[in-house]
């Protein structure tokens, strides 16, 4: 039995050629698809010239507001730049803004999260109430609030998207670690004669950070989605850089006369929010399933 | 459990939720008055018209006084502090009115637009869930692929999106306005992701208990699917998103800045984005803590709604 | 009470997959004249749960029925529209499942179940239901029907949710009732309760189909008894000729998992003390803000080679008395010594530092293995995880990690493998691997075979005892079964609300048990 | 004269008296012609809202647009620039220029029976002077007052400290509407919320971020010299909307929901255009026209060189075309053409020329570097432009356009997006190179506002000053003194020449276009009109023919 099980693994791994984990997303095709267009959306950023020939930045005033036709699929803006030329050239600080924010996010959250569950009883006590309260701050807010200290560009979008995020991530990581705490292998492990300090570093963290890995893909899209929340309330990034978020909040005063300057900035925000929601879903089952 | 133990654990129950609105209350004020004390900018220059007018240094300075500007930070925060735990909101420099008043006048449209956003959510998650979980496979994944695809829309993008198909194409409903009709777009907007979200998470949970034993115990009992789902999985399935409804509230009232904004209605939000531009200190804090007592509320409402659903959760909390 | 007959022929269920259709009941044939009762018995996986749910109908979604004849009453079941299930589940045929705690929705208070059994057929109106429901309570042997019936089943003990649930089965007095591992989740006294509130309802000449692992159980109530086997039936016949003259081996294999001899004087020397226990005791803080003792005043010596049994029910306070043994919890009273090191003491807290470099001679095996693992790691990663503990060098640990998987008879390919992808008996091996890496001198067994089937309970049993006989082991040895218990130990304590109640050779404690409490644990087992 | 805010009244500013009505399509005669129905209410919807309705509290444009329908000033000013009667009937003023004495009417009272009095002029000149009022405008307007005296019931002498030839232009403007004493006795904060006047209408309601509902004032029977009608006013009431979207205010009006909205935004106006339904009524606004000031303080632009590559570096009218629509004209010299006093002469030195702008930056030594930006030793030339968070999307695309044609020319603009304060400090600290901004207002004088180095310190406490380019010339500052003393057309528009060339031939800023008055009204509402001293919308004459 155990060992047609091997076996039968063995063979699957040799038929797809692939890593184990990559076989649920291969299954389902929704999953596939999504990672096909983060694929295709990382590839844009690294080199965006091999995906347009058009400039997104020179203007061509005669050109402005022409809907989408053959030589302009998306149309053109109030300067007469190609849209499709500035999405695409914008996707690389679209992606950098979701995946550093999540990642500046998660870090916090990580390091407040682990001092809450491990430092000891009033460390937990602290930070729990600490958590709550963020939490119940709407994150608009917040960064509302905190929007013209930091003023407008990359930068500052990357802080309020990343300090607006940290509660929700913390507690993830904070509930995880304590729950990851009380697990049977991290009590086996100290039965074994283990050292604390070996358990935290070699198991809770790692396990706790597991689940982290659905949340933070998903959490990138929503990020891109904040971001462009926050161009609306003036957080976005200076032109002329072709910036999703940007494009969409610049062309909101056109859209009765040029919808296309709105809405497919806004489309690309959404397929890559879906796609990465998607995605971390596929990889969440592929958790709860077991193994990796 | 007797009589009283229960009445003394509710009583201690609601002491520690006080004490932790409290705290919560204590934070956003703090967190308010700092943002709004770093942010680049003189409030009195913003108050008295601008770069290009010209106050008198008289004028400036009697602004200072009226709103206690003049005085070191540390008491103005304590000042602010002790205003607060007296219940006075202050007066807003940039209304020209109490905070309270203004509070009293915007709040109803923001709370309005909340909980039809709030009932929408769920009335639409609810919907898609009961019918279609497990149904037929087809359809289960329809359902679950078009909650994922709405909480993934930015309300922003959608009621961009909504305006300009309804009220300036096809002008079914007014773009703009306090009526019943112009309530729509606005809820929409916000509740389609919301909604989409909420059913993503009755979705599982609802499946999850779909596969109890006491599903099947009941189907042996002679109950027909539809039974099942409504009389006995339904209230399983939505504790998680219940738990989610208070956080969803705060964001809510979040989301409520900037679709205020964009369909022009009246109400906190917008008064709150407009009150941090004009670093209009009391009135922006006042909002903030309203909302932030909403929170408060909101959770405390949603607790007491999932004990009654699942009074497992009465003694649960310390 | 109008018995009917079920006829069941040629019985076959299977379910559509990825793969194909996946048969899982075949060719299952047997008939229930009306009062009668037959037993469906079986390991896990041997299609037992899901032939009796194809009788009703609930199967299971993508599951396909097939059955030369499915006649209930001289009506023929297969043919009827879900309309018509519905209208024979709960009316004709009544259900019970195991586990009341979660066959009964935890959010209802349970009289609203029953009720809801007869709303759902249109019977009486709410006074008469609620009437009925008292009834059926009552008639169930729940006592203050009126206040259990507003109670959830969170609220009740075991024994009175099953009863519950039973009641919610009976409610509209059907024919038939299947009893699907009634009894299972319960601690030996209860189900005896419950083993009694069946036999009652058959001598009501109603009839009953019992699936069940259980020999003793079937043994007490069928009349006929069905061995079913990888979904086939092995072995068929009247109770007494199954059970006495069982002809498949399958058949002797499950009796003889249920039929466990004592340890007949296994050990004639023991060597000195390894561990000792000095009258410990145990806080706890209940949630009603009470504090009470799970363990108190406890004390044992335990010797090289020897094996102490501790048996209680559920809540006893067995697995605190291993936790502490473990060094895990400081006791609030007496105190734990190694020969040469105080190893736990409420007088004087042992730091965890000190203890570290000894907790290799201790070794434990959990009740649930899954969860002790880390869900990352390969079977060989744990096993090499506990060598570095040990302080084996890296070097080494291939090499033993192989010579681990042979000791506990596993395939050395498994060291690759994933536990969550093992199978129970195999998990429960890759733990005692895990216990032995450090060549510790006791293990502490909490529940080791509870979660297991009989078959594989005497192999992973069987390994043990050889373990102990190579290594010279000492056992604490937890567990609620009494025959596990006298089949492993070398001597008993009984535990009943945080006390041994009872201490003693194994031989004399089974054989002239002294405590009221021990004796009706026997009885309920039928091993006296 | 005074200046108006550049800052937070981006798209709501001042009208000149001098109204050029362009592109107005007059009502129908057809209808005219039956004449003025009375009766309805109009409902008119406009971006912003007061936040407060007494003009003389802070003193922004939405104050005075509701102002003008329920408020009545002293005097008046008709389209030519005289000073006409209004709640005086005569003034005298005394030969040294420091004392004018107003002979009010006899016949008027406030919406709250107070007669109007000597007595009220006081009250209302001394609130506006009173610190606590925070009155910005008002109060900066009659920097010069000293005190009123009553000489009798209706006669009241104003004394200023100096001569002050604007006074009665400036009294002309709503900001200095003569409100009921009894009102104003009230808190200020009381007084905002419900100021009286004795105007054509009286404020009913307030509903904060919705709405103010007017009423007519039955007994209204003194309006002034410019109105086309006397009495009453035709309407019943006005409801005066805020809808701060342009386009929901558009798709609104369009939906029949509201009569008239302001502030149409130029990507409506082909729209409204083509409507049958919707009539637009544009006029230019004199003053400094829609600009970025160079600030000549630090590098690059302390170079004029610099400067005038600049300037011909950016492509204004490709800009115009195209994010205007082409409905927006270019203001090339330093006045907008509506403004007195304005000569022709400069329309064109500043069009694009990036030829003549290569030559320039070669000649002051910036040398291209690789990527395409000039460079002069080690230093590229940049060129930072802080954005504030209120400028137009059409503004913003504008200039996001001289970003991209000043690059060609090796220019590395920045656009710096950031907080309307933080935007002004930016200025205030002199830490830009381009500022951007408009001075809307109906003299010539605004040069020695702009350009003055009267006007390079600062103002108040953390205040700002208002000559932004840092220019300092003590002959052009002789210039403009000048031009004030003396009351002759002929020599004021000789001075004014020359200071026109002055700033034109220095290279001080990239002007744009004039700043504009836009109303959308739907064909059924006749009698719109604006009013000439500060240029906003008067309801007083306006009817439905519905």
């Amino acid at each position: 039995m155990s060992q047609s099980l091997l076996a039968g693994r063995r063979w699957g791994d040799a038929r797809q050629g692939r890593p184990a984990w990559l076989l649920p997303l291969v299954a389902d095709p929704g999953a596939m698809l999504a990672a096909c267009f983060l694929v295709w959306l990382v590839a844009t950023a690294m080199a965006p010239a091999l995906f347009t020939a058009r400039d997104p930045i020179a203007i061509a005033p005669r050109a402005a507001f022409l809907p989408p036709d053959w030589a302009h699929p998306f149309g053109t803006d109030a300067s007469g730049r190609d849209i499709l030329a500035r999405i695409i050239w914008g996707t690389r600080s679209s992606l950098l803004i979701g995946v550093l924010s999540t990642g500046l996010a998660l870090g916090v959250a990580i390091v407040i999260g682990t001092f809450g569950a491990l430092g000891g009883r009033l460390a937990e006590r602290c930070v729990a109430r600490l958590l709550e309260v963020l939490f119940s701050f709407p994150t608009l807010i917040l960064s509302l609030l905190f929007a013209p200290s930091l003023g407008s560009g990359t930068r500052s979008l990357v802080l309020a998207v990343g300090i607006g995020s940290i509660a929700g991530y913390g507690r993830l990581v904070f509930g995880q670690m304590r729950s990851v705490r009380e697990a049977g292998y991290v009590e086996a492990a100290r039965v074994l004669g283990h050292p604390a300090w070996r358990t935290i570093c070699v198991q809770i963290v790692p396990n706790a950070m597991r689940p982290l890995l659905v949340t933070a893909t998903m959490g990138v899209g929503q990020t891109i989605v904040w971001a462009s929340t926050l161009s609306f309330l003036g957080l976005g990034a200076p032109p002329p850089a072709a910036e999703w978020g940007t494009m969409l909040v610049m062309g909101r005063d056109y859209i009765a006369q040029a919808w296309w300057l709105t809405f497919f900035p806004g489309l690309f925000i959404v397929l890559t929010s879906l796609s990465t929601t998607v995605l971390g879903r596929a990889l969440q089952r592929t958790l709860a399933a077991g193994g990796r | 459990m007797n009589a009283g133990v229960r009445t003394r654990r509710l009583a201690s129950g609601l002491l520690g939720r006080a004490a932790g609105g409290g705290s919560v209350l204590f934070v956003s004020a703090s967190i308010t008055f700092i943002a709004l004390h770093i942010m680049p900018g003189d409030p009195v220059m913003a108050m008295l018209g601008g770069p290009t007018a010209d106050p008198s240094p008289a004028a400036i300075a009697a602004a200072r006084h009226e709103y206690g500007l003049d005085r070191p930070l540390a008491v103005q925060y304590g000042l602010y502090l002790w205003r607060l735990l007296h219940g006075d909101l202050g007066v807003s420099f940039s209304q020209h009115m109490r905070v309270a008043a203004v509070l009293r006048e915007q709040a109803g449209p923001t709370i309005v637009l909340t909980l039809s956003a709030l009932a929408a959510s769920w009335i639409v998650a609810l919907l898609s869930v009961l019918v279609t979980t497990r149904r037929n496979r087809w359809l289960d994944g329809a359902a679950a692929s078009v909650e994922t695809v709405g909480a993934s829309l930015p309300h922003f993008w959608l009621g961009i999106v909504l305006l300009w198909v309804f009220a300036f194409r096809l002008q079914w409903l007014p773009p703009a306005g306090n009526s019943l009709a112009a309530l729509i777009l606005p809820t929409v907007s916000l509740a389609i992701p919301l909604g989409g979200f909420i059913g993503r998470v009755t979705r599982d949970s609802f499946a999850a208990a779909l596969d109890q034993p006491f599903v099947l115990s009941a189907r042996t009992r002679g109950l027909s699917d539809w039974q099942v789902r409504v009389l006995h999985v339904l209230r399983h399935a939505v504790l998680p998103g219940l738990g989610l409804s208070a956080w969803a509230v705060a964001a809510l009232l979040g989301n409520a800045v900037v679709v205020e904004t964009i369909f022009s209605r009246r109400g906190i939000g917008r008064q709150l984005f407009e009150a941090v531009s004009m670093q209009d200190m009391p009135l922006a804090s006042g909002i903030v803590l309203f909302v932030t007592c909403l929170y408060v509320i909101a959770s405390l409402l949603i607790e007491m709604l999932s004990a009654l659903i699942d009074p497992r959760l009465q003694g649960a909390r310390r | 009470m109008s018995g009917q007959a079920l006829q069941v022929e040629r019985l076959g269920v299977s379910f559509g997959g990825r793969d194909g259709p996946r048969q899982v009941v075949r060719e299952v044939s047997f008939t229930i004249p009306p009062g009668r009762t037959v037993a469906l018995v079986g390991g896990s996986g041997s299609g037992k749960s899901v032939t009796a749910r194809s009788l009703v109908g609930l199967a299971g979604p993508g599951a396909a029925v097939s059955a030369a004849r499915l006649n209930y009453g001289g009506r023929d079941l297969l043919s009827l529209s879900e309309a018509g299930w519905r209208a024979v589940r709960g009316r004709e045929i009544g259900f019970v499942l195991q586990d009341a705690l979660v066959s009964l929705d935890p959010l209802r208070p349970v009289g609203d179940e029953i009720v809801e059994a007869m709303r759902v057929h249109g019977w009486g109106n709410r006074v008469t239901r609620h009437q009925r429901m008292l009834d059926l309570l009552a008639r169930v042997r729940v006592p203050e029907p009126e206040l259990r019936a507003r109670q959830r089943p969170g609220e009740l003990s075991g024994g009175l949710r099953q009863r519950a649930l039973i009641a919610s089965a009976l409610a509209l007095e059907p024919g038939l009732v299947i009893a699907d591992e009634p009894t299972t989740a319960l601690d030996a006294g209860v189900q005896a309760q419950v083993v009694a509130l069946l036999r009652e309802i058959r001598s009501r000449g109603t009839s009953l189909l019992v699936i069940s692992h259980d020999l003793g159980l079937v043994a007490r109530l069928a009349d006929e008894v069905v061995v079913l086997q990888d979904g086939g039936v092995v072995e068929q016949g009247p109770v007494r000729r199954i059970l006495e003259q069982p002809s498949h081996p399958y058949t002797r294999a499950l009796l003889g998992a249920g039929r466990r001899g004592s340890r007949a004087a296994a050990r004639a020397q023991l060597g000195a003390p390894l561990l000792i226990a000095d009258r410990l005791d145990k806080r706890f803080v209940g949630p009603d803000h009470q504090a009470r003792l799970a363990v108190d005043g406890v004390s044992f010596s335990l010797q090289r080679g020897q094996t102490i049994g501790i048996v209680g029910e559920s809540g006893s306070g067995k697995t605190t008395l291993a936790r502490l043994a473990l060094g895990l919890e400081q006791p609030d009273g007496g105190e734990v010594r190694l020969p040469d090191m105080l190893w736990a003491s409420s007088t004087r807290r042992v730091p965890e530092r000190r203890r570290r470099g000894r907790r290799r001679e201790i070794g434990v095996i959990w009740q649930d293995p899954l969860s002790s693992f880390d869900p990352r790691w390969t079977v060989g990663r744990i096993l090499a995880d506990a060598l570095t503990a040990a302080g084996l060098p890296r070097a080494a640990h291939e090499a033993r990690v192989a010579e681990l998987l042979r000791q506990v008879q596993l395939a050395a390919g498994l060291a690759d493998e994933h536990p969550a992808r093992l199978s129970g008996g195999q998990r429960q091996r890759v733990a005692i691997a895990r216990a032995v890496a450090s060549r510790p001198r006791i293990i502490v067994c909490d529940e080791p075979v509870s979660a297991l089937d009989a078959q594989v309970q005497g192999q992973v049993l069987d390994l043990l005892s050889g373990l102990q006989r190579e290594f010279g082991l000492a056992y604490l040895f937890i567990s609620h079964d009494l025959r596990v218990i006298r089949q492993m130990s070398d001597e008993v304590m009984v535990m009943q609300r945080g006390q041994v109640v009872e201490r003693g050779p194994t031989g004399t404690v089974f054989g002239h048990p002294a405590h009221p409490f021990t004796r009706q644990l026997l009885e309920a087992a039928s091993l006296l | 004269m005074r200046a108006e805010h550049r800052g937070r009244a981006a798209r709501l500013a001042v009208l000149s008296a001098l109204v050029a009505v362009a592109g107005c399509h007059r009502p129908r005669t057809s209808v005219a012609s039956k004449g003025p129905l009375r009766g309805g209410t109009l409902v008119y919807a406009t971006d912003r809202e007061p936040i407060c309705l007494d003009p003389h509290v802070a003193g922004d444009m939405p104050q005075v647009f509701v102002a003008e329908q329920y408020l009545d000033r002293l005097v008046s000013m008709d389209r030519d620039g005289h000073i006409r009667p209004w709640l005086a009937s005569s003034w005298d003023i005394s030969p040294d220029g420091r004392s004018y004495t107003f002979h009010l009417r006899h016949d008027v009272s406030f919406t709250d029976g107070t007669p109007l009095t000597a007595e009220a002029v006081r009250a209302n000149l001394d609130q506006m002077r009173d610190p606590h009022t925070q009155s910005t405008t008002a109060g900066g307007y009659i920097r010069q007052y000293v005190g009123t005296d009553v000489l009798d019931a209706h006669t009241a002498v104003v004394h200023l400290s100096r001569p002050y030839a604007a006074f009665l232009e400036v009294l002309a403007q709503g900001f200095l509407g003569i409100e009921s004493p009894r009102a104003l006795a009230r808190s200020r904060d009381d007084n905002c919320q419900s100021p009286v006047g004795s105007g054509p209408f009286r404020i009913v309601r307030w509903d904060h971020q919705s709405d103010i509902v007017f009423a007519r004032n039955p007994d209204y029977h003194r309006a002034p010299p410019t109105a086309r009608h006397q009495g009453p006013a035709y309407l019943d009431g006005i409801v005066w909307k805020f809808i701060p979207e342009p386009q929901v205010r558009f798709a609104s009006l369009q939906a029949g929901e509201l009569d008239v909205i302001d502030n149409l935004p130029p990507e409506d106006e082909l729209p409204a255009a083509k409507n049958p339904e919707l009539r637009l009524l544009v006029a230019d606004r004199p003053g400094n026209p829609t600009h970025g000031m160079l600030d000549t303080r630090r590098a690059p632009f302390n170079d004029i060189r610099v400067r005038e590559a600049f300037v011909c570096s950016a492509d204004i009218d490709g800009a115009l075309s195209s994010v205007f629509f082409g409905r927006y004209r270019r203001a090339g010299g330093p006045l907008s053409p509506t403004t007195p006093f304005y000569s022709p002469d400069f329309e064109h030195a500043k069009d694009y020329d990036p030829l003549r702008a290569d030559r320039l930056l070669d000649e002051a030594g910036w040398r291209r570097g690789p990527d395409g930006i000039r460079e002069r030793h080690g230093v590229r030339l940049v060129v930072e432009i802080p954005e504030r968070a209120s400028l137009a999307p059409a503004d913003r695309t504008l200039w996001e356009q001289v970003q991209a044609t000043a690059r060609q020319t090796g220019f590395d603009v920045r656009l710096e997006p950031m907080s309307d304060t933080q935007a002004n400090q930016r200025v205030a600290d002199w830490d830009d190179d381009v500022a951007l901004g408009y001075w809307n207002t109906n003299t010539a004088d605004v040069l020695r506002i702009v350009f003055g180095s009267a006007f390079l310190g600062r103002t108040g406490i953390g205040g700002h000053h208002q000559n932004n380019s840092g220019f300092s010339d003590p002959a052009y500052d002789r210039i403009m003194e000048a031009a004030l003393e003396t009351r002759d057309a002929a020599r004021r528009r000789v001075l004014y020449h020359q200071a026109q060339a002055i700033i034109s031939s220095r290279y001080l800023q990239i002007t744009t276009y004039p700043q504009t008055t836009r109303l959308a009204i739907r064909s059924d509402v006749h009698g719109v009109r604006i009013e000439p001293s500060l240029g906003v919308t008067s309801l007083y004459d306006a009817w439905l023919s519905r």
